[in-house]
């Protein structure tokens, strides 16, 4: 694995408080990934995730402040760019996000074809528009390609789907215009053991498929990530303490941090 | 391991609940026969709108069943105070346990009105502090502080210690793991099963992860579309089942000892390599 | 609770709102002590319409009274209106929300069902309604109490939201299993979480029950034994403050009226700004 | 029946629960004057008997009574009279010249609720009574002229002030920064200025002071009401000072409201994933206020009764010749049976409207036509 695809140079992030304080999220993290990897990151609730991804999506919006650090995807910085320009260049096409499988994620009165149809509508480029016929059958093409009931999930409002059929919806509007890198930020957390497995091969169908060819994984179940990624990092109050294959990680802690992950792991001893 | 001389606590004789859901009758739970025995630590294990949740409700008085027998110590349930002294519960999710308007000692020590004869409130209070102690919490330490100040971790322990004080006789645990982050899981585990030894409580403890319920308990049912399709001990039930619910919940959790969860995954890929060489 | 003023301090809107409402208030009640002139005197030697003065600040109406004086009894009955009228349709709207809203079931479909009928048949006729009918003792506490009493339906409609999304909290299961009765899960479980609320219906309530009577007694169906800002204001336009563009006969009246109400808006949109997050920044 | 046109059973159910409530409406008309001692007979009768002799009195009484569907009547359509005893003002007792009780002969009055469905019956045939104070005129014909004068001063401001309003405050909530800074205080200000204030504030100012507009009336003396270019050049001229009395006032209103609701869907999971989409800004701005208009919708159907309301005062500021104004009359000259026609009308219109804001959520919420939820209420 040698093309990188995202590299993050000594990024720190900080929010900066109503009275001028300032609180540093994200201090000092430098990685890469590389094209066809899978990168897990696993820390606990507060200890940086979601500010690391708003930092890697170049959205950066106060009280949100960049305080030193780059990050670059396939060598183009995404600092110090204008906001309309990460928009128009960057989102949904080189990097895209999949969010938390909460309730709200896709807008309540929009069916979803035309939640997705917004995502080609927003990246069209001059001279090259696509009609809305066009649009949709991409769209079907698409959902139909990750076999899903197409006609009725994409003729839907939101609430008429199931919370998984929701979460898959989502994957499917956020790679239909095969970002070189997602970042899946807790994916499955409110889903079920059945419907997270469901969500994550259908995620891998993706990957291998080459609808999209890099990964972030973020999520606080270790197990699960060790089956999700090929190398897993370990993210405590708001630093990397330790980056491995996930081989390494599970069986081979290094830092205490990982080490009490690891053994507050519940294993069981009856899957093969 | 034998159950047949210990005393009944809930027996369930073909029980069914339904709701009116709009228009149409939901049936959450379906023609459900089962024992649970004094000193039991049962897991009850579903995906997602199962009715184990419906089940637990039922097991606490909050919902009567729509036919069938279901008793407790040879009663039928009731949702009365008497009920309450000897069933208590633990809910899902501790960041709306807690009335965020009166410390948290305030509402731990509240919970000895349900108890008949009711205990004095110093006693309670040391009561109160042995079941903080158990959850390794330092009762000073808390004795100030607001729900808002705590982690859902530490709001998820106080909900055991609560039950620590109480002693009852019967513990219904609705998922009590599922709003924590990972690697709290099993110490709060740790600590229900700790205080259910020194108690001697019965459990039933409600869970969608099947290696939770065999982290835990003595004895498991699997319930799937309101039915009870499968009941008895981990290694009955998890062992040599062939069973199919049973087999896709533990075909689905990602276990660190599995070599392939996912096809395709890449410890999949991995592994055909290893092979192929 | 401390906290939570703390933070109201800190918005500039809650300050001005609060201190501007206080000051009103003080007027209303000690106003009379330091300015004591008989608001029924008749100054036959200034005249109707007489300008400002050093013996009348504000000038004379049309009969030749104080309009300071004036003033300041209007101004008190149209917060004692605004009062009355404010506790008597909070206390109903949150009795109605907060039983509705807790109990669920048929009762609060009835319940339910009667508040949308008041939202939507339009008080401002019942209030026309109810005052032409009454012809004689039509006093300033009996305007408040007709207004509190067409006027509670909003109220008890938002309470009613706040309520039935509570019930649902574990909290209250938890009360329960504490062996907690009904009313004392209301009183401690509930309550807590509406306070805000309610005071902020209560504020609303106030003044709408300003304008209400501002706007009844505008018509002539006004309070016939004390005069209000309404009145005053009523009083100056048939008597040909406007046409003759007496400006001093009607302008203290209409910014008293309008500082007062928009001092509770003041203190009720800083308090929704503490109590709902999303709003601050 | 009508589950595949979810939408039409809407507005069916919606439709009967408003005919439920105009029921109840007329009900309320119905009661409220009759629940003093006095009903509305004897109100007009106190000022009609004046310089009338007993028998014209007992005659114009009985017409009343007939017209008020308050007398029982016997086959043949004639008043029932009972001989009672007469009482005076203080309830006593009158004797006659043989010290005995004096018996009186007075009409039967009918149970309450034969008047009440005689009252309805009245309604629907649009039979609102004579009114007193123009006595023979129908009050119908009271509230035909002036029916379209309220119409005209109140749908335009009551439509453009929630649509510009709305887009003012969802502009302000997207923008945030100075204009908001400055708009949202303002806004807040005039919001809690009562119609009529700033109603008087106009016409002292424009009117009386600088004389630019006119101060009362809907059209000028000098032209003739019909279908010509100067009766219309009149009346819009005359429009100006009424329609900003209350214009500026509904609109800081509903700005105010759609900045808190814009606000609140900024901030959710669904508009921070179309930013993390890349969707254009603009797109955005309409997502938000298209969903924070719903709420917007049912809060105008909650408010439109107090703003028809504070716009009826603004009438009789500028003796605008519309209901507001033909209230205002009969309140002064005790004239019952007008204003109570005045407010069964207020409330049919404002019935109405609300039952078409109701179909509008219909049209505006897709879930409703997915027949999933039951839009606003």
């Amino acid at each position: 694995m040698s093309d990188v695809v995202l590299e993050v140079d000594h990024l720190s992030l900080h929010y900066l408080s109503r009275f001028g304080e300032k609180f540093h999220a994200v201090r000092d993290v430098s990685f890469t990934v590389s094209k066809g990897e899978v990168l897990g990151i696993a820390g606990e609730s507060g200890c940086g995730k979601s500010t690391l991804v708003s930092g890697l999506m170049g959205m950066c919006i106060p009280p949100l402040h960049v305080t030193s650090g780059d990050v670059r995807i396939n060598g183009e910085s995404l600092m110090n760019r204008s906001v309309e320009d990460v928009r128009a260049n960057v989102l949904a096409q080189k990097i895209s996000m999949i969010p938390q499988g909460a309730f709200n994620t896709l807008n309540p009165v929009r069916k979803i074809k035309d939640s997705a149809a917004d995502v080609f509508y927003a990246h069209q480029k001059a001279g090259q528009r696509l009609s809305r016929a066009e649009i949709n059958d991409r769209i079907f093409d698409r959902f139909d390609e990750l076999g899903m009931e197409t006609k009725r999930i994409l003729n839907s409002y939101p609430i008429q789907l199931t919370a998984g059929e929701r979460q898959r919806s989502v994957i499917g509007i956020s790679t239909l215009l095969n970002p070189e890198i997602v970042i899946a930020d807790e994916p499955t957390s409110a889903l079920d053991v059945s419907t997270q497995k469901e969500v994550i091969t259908m995620i891998f169908d993706l990957l291998n498929k080459g609808i999209f060819s890099s990964m972030i994984f973020i999520t606080h179940e270790l197990p699960l990530l060790y089956h999700v990624a090929d190398d897993i990092a370990i993210m405590y109050k708001g630093q990397f303490v330790e980056r491995g294959t996930s081989e390494q990680i599970v069986k081979n802690p290094q830092h205490d941090y990982t080490k009490m992950l690891m053994k507050a792991m519940v294993r069981c001893d009856y899957v093969k | 391991m034998s159950n047949e001389n210990k005393p009944v606590v809930f027996h369930a004789d073909n029980i069914s609940k339904s709701f009116n859901a709009g228009k149409h009758l939901k049936v959450a739970v379906k023609n459900a026969s089962f024992d649970i025995y004094d000193g039991d630590f049962v897991s009850i294990v579903g995906s997602s709108g199962c009715g184990k949740s419906v089940l637990a409700k039922m097991m606490l008085g909050l919902y009567p069943p729509t036919s069938g027998d279901f008793t407790y110590y040879g009663k039928p349930i009731a949702n009365t105070k008497k009920h309450w002294n000897e069933v208590q519960s633990i809910f899902q999710d501790p960041f709306s346990c807690f009335n965020q308007f009166f410390s948290i000692r305030t509402q731990l020590e509240d919970a000895r009105f349900i108890l008949n004869p009711r205990p004095s409130r110093a006693e309670f209070a040391e009561r109160v502090d042995a079941g903080l102690r158990a959850v390794n919490m330092e009762p000073n330490e808390i004795r100030e502080k607001y729900p808002f100040e705590l982690s859902g971790g530490q709001m998820q322990r106080m909900l055991i210690a609560r039950a620590f004080a109480l002693r009852p006789k019967v513990l219904i645990a609705d998922e009590p793991t599922s709003m924590v982050d990972a690697h709290v899981r099993a110490g709060i585990l740790d600590y229900l099963m700790k205080i259910k030894k020194e108690l001697n409580m019965t459990v039933v403890f409600i869970t969608h992860d099947i290696s939770l319920a065999n982290y835990v308990s003595n004895r498991i049912f699997i319930m799937h579309d309101g039915q009870i399709v499968n009941q008895g001990t981990p290694d009955e039930v998890l062992g040599t089942t062939t069973e199919p619910t049973t087999l896709k919940l533990l075909d689905d959790i990602p276990d660190v000892n599995k070599q392939e969860w996912i096809p395709n995954s890449h410890l999949a890929r991995k592994a055909k390599i290893a092979e192929n060489a | 609770m401390i906290k939570l003023l703390k933070n109201l301090m800190k918005s500039p809107m809650f300050v001005v709102g609060i201190a501007i409402f206080i000051l009103s208030l003080l007027i209303a009640i000690f106003g009379p002590v330091f300015y004591n002139v008989d608001i029924n005197a008749r100054d036959i030697v200034a005249g109707p319409y007489a300008p400002s003065s050093s013996e009348h600040l504000l000038g004379t109406d049309h009969l030749g009274r104080d309009y300071v004086s004036l003033l300041i009894a209007g101004l008190r009955s149209s917060l004692y209106v605004g009062l009355i009228a404010g506790i008597i349709a909070t206390t109903i709207g949150v009795f109605i929300g907060l039983f509705g809203g807790f109990r669920g079931g048929w009762i609060d479909e009835v319940l339910n069902m009667g508040t949308n009928l008041f939202i939507v048949i339009p008080q401002f006729v019942i209030l026309v309604l109810i005052s032409s009918a009454v012809k004689e003792g039509r006093s300033l506490t009996l305007i408040g109490l007709i207004i509190g009493l067409t006027s509670w339906s909003w109220s008890a409609r938002s309470v009613r939201a706040q309520a039935s999304s509570l019930r649902s909290r574990d909290h209250i299961a938890l009360a329960k299993m504490n062996g907690d009765g009904n009313l004392k899960i209301l009183i401690k479980h509930v309550l807590p979480y509406l306070l805000s609320y309610v005071f902020m219906v209560f504020i609303m309530q106030v003044s709408s029950g300003i304008l209400s009577e501002a706007s009844i007694s505008m018509i002539g169906l006004g309070p016939l034994d004390s005069t209000s800002l309404g009145i005053i204001l009523n009083q100056a336009k048939d008597n040909g403050a406007l046409s003759d563009s007496i400006w001093i006969a009607f302008l203290p009246a209409t910014l008293v009226i309008t500082l007062t109400v928009f001092a509770l808006y003041l203190i009720n949109t800083s308090m929704e700004g503490v109590f709902n997050p999303r709003l601050r920044k | 029946m009508l589950k595949q046109y979810p939408t039409l059973r809407y507005v069916l159910q919606k439709g009967f629960w408003y005919f439920l409530t105009f029921i109840v409406a007329i009900a309320i008309n119905f009661a409220l004057p009759r629940l003093g001692e006095n009903n509305p007979v004897d109100i007009v009768m106190g000022k009609a008997a004046q310089g009338l002799s007993p028998e014209e009195a007992m005659q114009k009484k009985e017409t009343l009574l007939k017209a008020f569907g308050m007398a029982e009547l016997d086959d043949q359509g004639k008043v029932i009279y009972d001989t009672i005893p007469e009482v005076d003002a203080n309830g006593k007792a009158v004797l006659d010249e043989n010290s005995k009780q004096k018996m009186v002969p007075q009409p039967r009055l009918s149970s309450g609720i034969s008047q009440f469905f005689v009252y309805v019956k009245n309604v629907f045939h649009g039979d609102f009574g004579l009114s007193y104070s123009q006595y023979p005129k129908p009050v119908i014909e009271i509230i035909k002229e002036s029916l379209p004068w309220t119409l005209l001063i109140q749908a335009p401001t009551i439509i453009l002030g929630w649509i510009f309003g709305n887009l003012l405050g969802a502009f302000a909530a997207y923008k945030r920064g100075i204009f908001d800074k400055v708009f949202f205080p303002v806004a807040m200000f005039l919001n809690g200025i009562p119609y009529f204030v700033f109603g008087m504030l106009l016409v002292a100012l424009f009117s009386v002071t600088l004389g630019w507009f006119p101060a009362m009336n809907a059209y000028g003396m000098d032209v003739i009401p019909g279908f010509n270019w100067a009766f219309f050049k009149s009346v819009g001229y005359f429009y100006v000072l009424p329609f900003f009395s209350c214009f500026p006032i509904l609109l800081s209103g509903q700005a105010t409201g759609m900045r808190s609701m814009a606000i609140y869907e900024l901030g959710t999971d669904y508009m921070k994933y179309a930013k993390w989409l890349g969707l254009r800004e603009g797109k955005i701005i309409s997502y938000v206020f298209r969903n924070a208009m719903l709420p917007q919708l049912t809060g105008l159907a909650q408010s439109l009764g107090a703003m028809v309301g504070g716009a009826l005062i603004t009438e009789m500021i500028f003796s605008y010749p519309g209901l507001g104004m033909a209230m205002l009359t009969a309140i002064q000259q005790n004239d019952y049976a007008t204003i109570q026609g005045c407010t069964l009308m207020i409330s049919t219109c404002v019935l109405l409207a609300n039952f078409l804001v109701d179909i509008l959520i219909a049209v505006f919420d897709p879930r409703v036509k997915a027949g999933l939820q039951m839009g606003g209420k």
